[in-house]
C-alpha cells in the first residue's frame, strides 16, 4: 500500500506544482501575488473543454487555450496590474486585492455565462488504467506528470537559456536597470504573463481531465494552495515549486492514509508551510540556488 | 490641528452612520403592519408575498440554481392555474450567497419589510440555521428545503423541515445496507459538515446494532476532489464489503471513478447528497450500480412527481434534483395550506402542523413530526443505464420518525 | 584622554567573507574620528557591529568601559549612540517635526505603557523645533519626509541623532551623493556639532571632507586597519596612498 | 429593524477593520488572517455563555484577552518573517485555526456552535441592544486608536511601519512593537468575534474563512489604509454593498469585484487616503470655506 499511497502522492503534488507554475513564474519576475491566476486556471479548462468539444483534438484544446488565456494575462497585466506596480508608494496588497477581485469575476461571469453546474470534460483515455505489478496508475496522471515535467523543461530553458530569461531575471532584479540595460520590460512583462496564464490555463485542463468536471468555482481552492505552494518553494523559484508541490501532495496523501481524518486537507499544506518556514524563513530553495 | 481633524471626522461619520439607519428604520417600521395581509378582507386581491432565500452565488450556487428554479416553477405554475382562491402569488426571492451574515439580513428584511406570509428556504444549514430564529421572532413560518441541521427547527414552532431528519436517512441507508445489500464491514466516507457527520452518526448507530461492522471512517473536507489515497487504503488495508458515502454528487463521482479505475469492486451506498443529474454526467458508466438512499421516486406512478419532472425539464431543459424536489415540495404545502386558511401566518402553522397525508412530488408526506421534521417514506434508489431507478423503499415507522426533539 | 568607545579584535564574517577580521580600534572623549578606506573596506559593517545591527562573529566593544557586543540595535541606540545611513532612512509618511520628535521619544518605548504617554507635549516640539532650527530645517518641519530632498534628509538623519542626545554620533557618509552646496553644508553641521565637544565617528569617501573635518583618521582595507593617525600622517603614509589613494584614482580612470 | 439588523452587521466590520488597521495600517506589518482571530473571540465567548453558562458581559474582556493572548504568540512565531512571507503565513494561521474549529468536539465540530442569546439586566438583548453597544465599542475604539497615535506608541508603530531600521536606531524595539500592534488588533478582533457570535446566535468554522479575512483587509485597503476614516468608511461601503447591490441580483458580485479591480487600479491609496480623489476635493472645499471665512470678517472689518 504505500507504494501506491507514494504514487498517489506524486500524482496529486505534480497536481499542484504545475497549478503553481504560472504563478510562480509571474512572481519571480513582478512580485505580485496573483490570485487571479487561478481565474486563468478557470478560464483555461473552459476554453479548452469547449475547443475540445467542437474540434475534438487535444492538442489544440491545450494550445489555443494556452495562447487565449495568455492573452487575457496579458491584458490584465497591461491595463491593470502595470499600471498599479507603476505608481510611487503603492503597498503590496494593493495588487493582491485586484487579483481578488479578479478573481471574483472571472468565477462569476463563468457562472452566469454558462451557468453554475458542473460539467463533464469529456475526455477519457481508452487504454483504462496501467497495472505493475500490484500498482495501479492511471494514465492521466502520467499525462500529468509528463506535462509537469515538460513545461518546467521549458520554463528552465527560458530561464537558464535564453535572452528572454536574462531579460526576465533582469526585471525581477530591478526593472529601471533592466530598461537602462537595453531589455524592452514591456514585452519582457507580457511575454511572463503569457506564460504565466499559459501554464495555469493548461494545469486547469488537465484538472478537468482528471476528474472529468469543470465547474466556474475549480479555482477556489488552487487560488489560496498555490500560494503555499510557491512561497514554500521560496517564492518565484520554478525548482522549489516543484519540490513543494510534491512534498504537500506527499504530505497530504500519508496524512489521510496513515493518520485518519485528523485535519482537512487544506490545514495540512499549511502546517507543513509554516513548519518549514520557521526553520528557514526564506523557504526551501532561496533564490540564489535557483 | 490635523489630527483633532481627523478625528472629529471620523466620529462624525460614525454617528452619522448610526443615525441615518436607525433614522430609516423608524420610517421603515412605522408605517408597515405587524405581519403582511393578516387583517386583509376576504375580496383582497392583492399578491400573495412569500419569501424565498437560496445560495444563487458563490460556492454552492448550483444547488442555489436548483432550488431557485424549483421556487419559479412552482410560482408559475399556481398562478398560471388562477392563483389561490383568486389570489396570485408574488415570489420574494434573495441570494443569501451561502453567507450566513447575509442571511441574517435578509431574514430580516424578508419579516419586516416585505410583508411575507410565509418562507422557504433553498440554503444550506448555516444560513437556514441564523435565519430560522428571526422567523420564529417574527411569527412567521419557515419551511426548510432541505437544510438538516438538527437545531433549525429547533429554533421554534414556526419552522419547519420538509427533509427527513438526517437521523432518519442515515438510519434507513443503515437499513439499506444491512437488510437489502447484506453488509458486514461497512467503510464510511463521509464530507465533513453537518450533513455528513448526522447521516454518518445515525448510520453507524443503526448499523451497528444491527450486526454490521464499520471498519472505517475517512472524513474529508467540502472543497475537497482527491479521493485515491483513500480509495488505496480501502481496497488493500481496509477491504470492506460495502462503502457508505455521506456526501455530495461531486465527491461521489470522484469516489466511483476511483473504485472502478483501482478495480475496487464492492457495492456503493450514497445519500441523497448525489442526487443529482450532476453526479451522472461526471461520474458516467463508473456510477453505475450504485444505490442512493433519497426522497424522490423517478419511477412513481404518481401524477405529480411525474408532472413536476415534465415541466421542470421543459421549462430549465435540465431534470430536477433532490434539492429542487425539496424546495418544490415546501412551496406545493404552502399553497395547500394557504388554499385552506388563508394567510394569517399563525393559521399556516398550525395547518402545516396538522397536515396528514399530503401527496407531494416526493411521495406521501404523511405528517410533521412533534420536531416538525417531515415524516416520509426513504426511497432507495438505483443508477441503471445513467438514470435513477426505483430499487426499493423504506417505510418501516420506526426508522422514518424522527426521534423526540433531545 | 578618556576613552569613549573600544573595539577589541572585532570579527565579522559572513559564510567565507571576511568583513571585518580583526579590528582594534579607540575613540576618545569629544574627538571627531573618520573611518576611510576603500569600497567593501568594512567601514558600514563596523557601523552596524557597533550599533548592534550585527552580532559580531568574535571580538568585543566597549562603550565606556560597558561591554555591549551583541546589542540589540534599540538598546545601543539607548545607551547614547546614535547613527546616521548610509542611504538616508527617513520616516517617509510622516512629517520633519514627527521625525525629530521620534528620536526625541528615546526613553519612552516603555511598550503598553507608552499609549498612555502623549507624544507632542510642549516641552518636547519645542526641543525638536529648536533642533529642527540648529540643522536648518525650519522651513520644511511640517513636510513630510518623502517630499524633500536627498540633502536635507541628510541633515534630518543628523537631526535625530542630536534628537536621542547621544554619547557618540556615528554618521556614515552624511555627504554622498550632495551637490557641492549642499556638502558644504552638512560640513558646516558637523563642524558645529565638533565645536560643541560632541565625540564623533564619521565615515567619508571624501578624503579632502574627511582631512578637513576629523582629528585622527583610521584606514581600513580588506577588514583591518592598515593606518591610524593624524590626517597629515596618514597622507603621508605609503601603505595608505597605495591602498586607498592610488584604488581611488584607478576609479577616476575608469569611469 | 432590518436598518438595524443590516447597521449591527456594517458595525462588526467597521471594528474589524478599525482592529486591522492598527496591525497593516499603523504598524505595516502584512497580516492577512485576521478572520481566525475574529473567530478565536467568537469561539471562547461562547463556549464561555453557551456551554460554562458564564454571562455574556464577562465572555466580552475575556474573548478580548484570550484572543490578544493568542495573537500576542502568533504574533511572536511569526515575528522574523517579512512582507509576503508574512502575508503568507498569516494565511497559513487562518487555514490552521479554522481546521481547529472544524475538528474540535468542544467548538461543535462540523456542527458549528449553537450560542445562546445573552440577557441585558433580563431582558434579551435585541437588535437595537446591539447596534448601541456595537457603536459603544467603535467609539471605544476610536477614542483608543486617537489616543494611540498621539501617543509614543503610534510614533513608535509609524516608525517601524516607514523604517525597521531607523526606528530601532530610535531607540524603538521593533520586535516588542510588532507583537504589542498584533495584540492590539487582534484583541479587538476577539472582542467583536465575541458580539458577533451572540447576534447570530450561531457560528460556524467557515464564518472565520480566509475570504473573511480578504474582505476585512479589501475595507481597509479601499477606505484608505492607516487612517481610522478610512478604515470606517471601507468597512461601511463594502459592508452595505451586498445588500445596496441587491437590485443587481446575479450580477452582484461582479459588480462587487469589479468595483475593487476599478478602485484598486485608480485610486491604490484608498477612496479616503491622503492625496485621494475624494479628499483632494474635501480639503479643496474645506480651504474655499477658509477663504470664504476669511474674505466675510475682512470686510466685516472693512
Amino acid at each position: 500500500m504505500l507504494m501506491q499511497q507514494l504514487v498517489n502522492g506524486v500524482m496529486i503534488g505534480s497536481v499542484y506544482a504545475l497549478t503553481a507554475m504560472g504563478a510562480t513564474l509571474i512572481y519571480g519576475i513582478l512580485r505580485i501575488l496573483d490570485i487571479a491566476n487561478a481565474a486563468a486556471y478557470a478560464i483555461g479548462a473552459y476554453l479548452g473543454w469547449y475547443i475540445y468539444s467542437i474540434s475534438h483534438n487535444l492538442l489544440l484544446a491545450f494550445l489555443l487555450s494556452m495562447i487565449l488565456t495568455g492573452l487575457i494575462g496579458v491584458v490584465i497585466q497591461k491595463y491593470i496590474y502595470y499600471p498599479i506596480i507603476s505608481k510611487p508608494n503603492v503597498i503590496p496588497i494593493v495588487p493582491l486585492i485586484t487579483s481578488v477581485g479578479l478573481f471574483t469575476i472571472t468565477g462569476d461571469l463563468i457562472r452566469l455565462i454558462l451557468g453554475p453546474n458542473v460539467k463533464e470534460f469529456g475526455v477519457v483515455f481508452k487504454s483504462g488504467a496501467i497495472k505493475i505489478g500490484k500498482l495501479i496508475i492511471n494514465p492521466e496522471w502520467i499525462f500529468i506528470i509528463v506535462l509537469t515535467a515538460v513545461l518546467f523543461a521549458i520554463l528552465w530553458f527560458i530561464l537558464n537559456k535564453t535572452r528572454l530569461g536574462l531579460a526576465w531575471r533582469a526585471t525581477a532584479e530591478d526593472s529601471e536597470i533592466a530598461k537602462a540595460m537595453g531589455v524592452n520590460t514591456n514585452i519582457s512583462m507580457a511575454l511572463s504573463y503569457i506564460l504565466g496564464y499559459g501554464f495555469a490555463a493548461s494545469a486547469g485542463i488537465m484538472v478537468g481531465m482528471l476528474y472529468n468536471s469543470i465547474s466556474p468555482t475549480m479555482g477556489d481552492i488552487p487560488s489560496y494552495k498555490m500560494l503555499a505552494i510557491i512561497v514554500l518553494g521560496g517564492l518565484g523559484n520554478p525548482v522549489g515549486t516543484v519540490v513543494a508541490g510534491l512534498i504537500i501532495g506527499l504530505a497530504e496523501t500519508l496524512v489521510s492514509a496513515y493518520m485518519g481524518s485528523i485535519l482537512p486537507r487544506d490545514a495540512i499544506a499549511f502546517i507543513v508551510l509554516i513548519f518549514v518556514l520557521l526553520l528557514k524563513p526564506s523557504g526551501l530553495v532561496s533564490k540564489k540556488s535557483a | 490641528m490635523n489630527k483633532k481633524l481627523k478625528s472629529f471626522v471620523s466620529l462624525a461619520l460614525a454617528v452619522g452612520m448610526t443615525f441615518s439607519l436607525s433614522a430609516c428604520q423608524s420610517k421603515e417600521t412605522a408605517p408597515a403592519p405587524a405581519t403582511g395581509g393578516t387583517q386583509a378582507p376576504a375580496e383582497n386581491k392583492d399578491p400573495i408575498r412569500i419569501g424565498f432565500f437560496a445560495p444563487i452565488t458563490g460556492a454552492a450556487a448550483a444547488d442555489g440554481l436548483s432550488t431557485s428554479n424549483s421556487a419559479e416553477l412552482a410560482v408559475s405554475i399556481i398562478n398560471e392555474s388562477g392563483g389561490i382562491n383568486g389570489r396570485q402569488v408574488e415570489l420574494v426571492k434573495y441570494d443569501d450567497a451561502l453567507d450566513t451574515k447575509q442571511a441574517v439580513n435578509i431574514a430580516q428584511k424578508l419579516t419586516t419589510k416585505d410583508n411575507v406570509v410565509a418562507v422557504v428556504s433553498g440554503s444550506y444549514s448555516g444560513p437556514t440555521r441564523v435565519a430560522a430564529p428571526i422567523f420564529q421572532e417574527a411569527g412567521i413560518p419557515m419551511l426548510s428545503g432541505y437544510a438538516i441541521h438538527p437545531d433549525v427547527c429547533k429554533a421554534g414552532d414556526f419552522i419547519f423541515s420538509q427533509s427527513f431528519a438526517g437521523s432518519v436517512q442515515g438510519k434507513a441507508g443503515a437499513k439499506v445496507a444491512v437488510d437489502m445489500l447484506k453488509a458486514k464491514r461497512i467503510a464510511i466516507i463521509q464530507v465533513d459538515i453537518d450533513f455528513g457527520k448526522q447521516l454518518a452518526e445515525s448510520f453507524t448507530e443503526y448499523a451497528t446494532a444491527n450486526g454490521a461492522e464499520i471498519v472505517s471512517v475517512d472524513k474529508f473536507a467540502m472543497a475537497d476532489k482527491e479521493f485515491a489515497p483513500v480509495v488505496t487504503k480501502l481496497k488493500e488495508e481496509v477491504k470492506p464489503d460495502l462503502i457508505y458515502m455521506a456526501n455530495y454528487y461531486g465527491h461521489g463521482a470522484e469516489i466511483v471513478r476511483q473504485a472502478k479505475s483501482m478495480g475496487l469492486n464492492v457495492p456503493i451506498l450514497g445519500t441523497e447528497g448525489i442526487d443529482s443529474f450532476q453526479f451522472l454526467e461526471i461520474a458516467k458508466e463508473n456510477a453505475e450500480g450504485v444505490i442512493l438512499t433519497t426522497n424522490m421516486n423517478r419511477d412513481s406512478e404518481n401524477e405529480s412527481t411525474q408532472a413536476f419532472i415534465k415541466a421542470y425539464k421543459e421549462k430549465y431543459g435540465i431534470v430536477p434534483d433532490m434539492v429542487g424536489a425539496s424546495v418544490y415540495d415546501s412551496f406545493e404545502v404552502l399553497f395547500k395550506v394557504i388554499a385552506d386558511v388563508g394567510t394569517e401566518p399563525t393559521a399556516i402553522r398550525d395547518a402545516i402542523k396538522g397536515l396528514k397525508n399530503f401527496e407531494t412530488v416526493t411521495g406521501n408526506l404523511i405528517e410533521y413530526a412533534p420536531t416538525r421534521e417531515a415524516i416520509k417514506p426513504v426511497q432507495v434508489q438505483v443508477i441503471k443505464d445513467g438514470d435513477f431507478h426505483y430499487y426499493g423503499v423504506v417505510e418501516d415507522t420506526e426508522i422514518i420518525t424522527p426521534p423526540a426533539a433531545n | 584622554m578618556q576613552e569613549m568607545l573600544r573595539v577589541e579584535k572585532l570579527k565579522m564574517h559572513f559564510g567565507g567573507l571576511k568583513a571585518i577580521d580583526g579590528l582594534d580600534l579607540v575613540v576618545h572623549d569629544k574627538e571627531t574620528l573618520g573611518i576611510i578606506g576603500p569600497n567593501g573596506a568594512g567601514k558600514t559593517t563596523l557601523f552596524n557591529c557597533i550599533c548592534g545591527v550585527y552580532k559580531p562573529t568574535d571580538g568585543k566593544i566597549f562603550l565606556k568601559d560597558e561591554e555591549v557586543q551583541g546589542k540589540e540595535p534599540f538598546e545601543m541606540a539607548r545607551k547614547g549612540v546614535a547613527r546616521t545611513f548610509q542611504i538616508s532612512k527617513p520616516l517617509r509618511d510622516i512629517s520633519i517635526l514627527d521625525n525629530v520628535v521620534a528620536a526625541l521619544g528615546i526613553n519612552e518605548y516603555t511598550g503598553f505603557g507608552s499609549i498612555l504617554k502623549k507624544s507632542h507635549k510642549k516641552e518636547i516640539v519645542d526641543k525638536a523645533l529648536e533642533i529642527i532650527e540648529r540643522t536648518g530645517l525650519k522651513e520644511f518641519k511640517d513636510k513630510k519626509a518623502r517630499e524633500v530632498s536627498l540633502g536635507y534628509l541628510r541633515r534630518l538623519e543628523i537631526a535625530r541623532a542630536l534628537a536621542i542626545n547621544p554619547l557618540l554620533i556615528m554618521l556614515d557618509e552624511p555627504c554622498a551623493g550632495l551637490s557641492n552646496f549642499a556638502i558644504n553644508e552638512v560640513i558646516d553641521l558637523v563642524m558645529q556639532l565638533k565645536s560643541e565637544g560632541k565625540t564623533i565617528v564619521l565615515i567619508e569617501h571624501n578624503l579632502p571632507i574627511s582631512m578637513k573635518v576629523c582629528d585622527r583618521l583610521a584606514v581600513l582595507n580588506f577588514g583591518q586597519k592598515i593606518a591610524e593617525g593624524t590626517p597629515k600622517e596618514i597622507q603621508a603614509n605609503p601603505q595608505v596612498i597605495e591602498a586607498y589613494l592610488g584604488e581611488e584614482d584607478d576609479d577616476h580612470v575608469n569611469a | 429593524m432590518y436598518f438595524t439588523v443590516v447597521a449591527v452587521n456594517v458595525g462588526i466590520f467597521v471594528l474589524l477593520a478599525l482592529s486591522l488597521n492598527i496591525i497593516i495600517g499603523y504598524a505595516g506589518q502584512s497580516a492577512m488572517g485576521h478572520a481566525a482571530f475574529f473567530g478565536i473571540g467568537a469561539y471562547t465567548s461562547a463556549l464561555m455563555t453557551s456551554t460554562m453558562g458564564i454571562s455574556f458581559w464577562i465572555s466580552l474582556p475575556v474573548a478580548l484577552i484570550v484572543t490578544g493572548i493568542i495573537g500576542a504568540v502568533l504574533g511572536l512565531i511569526s515575528i522574523r518573517l517579512k512582507d509576503d512571507f508574512l502575508a503568507i503565513t498569516t494565511i497559513g494561521i487562518n487555514f490552521v485555526v479554522v481546521a481547529i474549529f472544524q475538528y474540535s468536539e468542544i467548538f461543535g465540530a462540523s456542527l458549528g456552535m449553537t450560542v445562546s442569546k445573552p440577557l441585558f439586566f433580563g431582558v434579551k438583548m435585541t437588535a437595537p441592544m446591539y447596534l448601541t453597544l456595537i457603536f459603544i465599542l467603535i467609539v471605544l475604539t476610536c477614542l483608543f486608536i486617537n489616543k494611540m497615535n498621539k501617543s509614543w506608541f503610534g510614533l513608535a508603530l509609524a516608525s517601524i511601519r516607514n523604517d525597521e531600521m531607523a526606528a530601532s536606531s530610535l531607540g524603538i524595539d521593533v520586535n516588542k512593537y510588532k507583537v504589542l500592534a498584533f495584540t492590539l488588533g487582534t484583541a479587538i478582533a476577539g472582542l467583536t468575534g465575541a458580539v458577533y457570535a451572540h447576534f447570530m446566535t450561531f457560528i460556524y468554522s467557515s464564518d472565520f474563512a480566509f475570504i473573511v479575512s480578504i474582505s476585512i483587509i479589501s475595507m481597509v485597503v479601499v477606505g484608505g489604509i492607516g487612517t481610522i476614516k478610512g478604515a470606517i468608511f471601507g468597512a461601511v461601503l463594502l459592508g452595505v454593498a451586498p445588500e445596496l447591490f441587491r437590485f443587481l441580483a446575479d450580477y452582484r458580485m461582479i459588480v462587487y469585484g469589479g468595483l475593487l479591480v476599478l478602485m484598486m487600479r485608480f485610486q491604490p491609496q484608498g477612496l479616503l487616503g491622503d492625496n485621494s480623489f475624494i479628499m483632494r476635493n474635501i480639503s479643496k472645499i474645506f480651504a474655499n470655506i477658509k477663504k470664504q471665512k476669511g474674505g466675510g470678517q475682512n470686510a466685516g472689518n472693512a
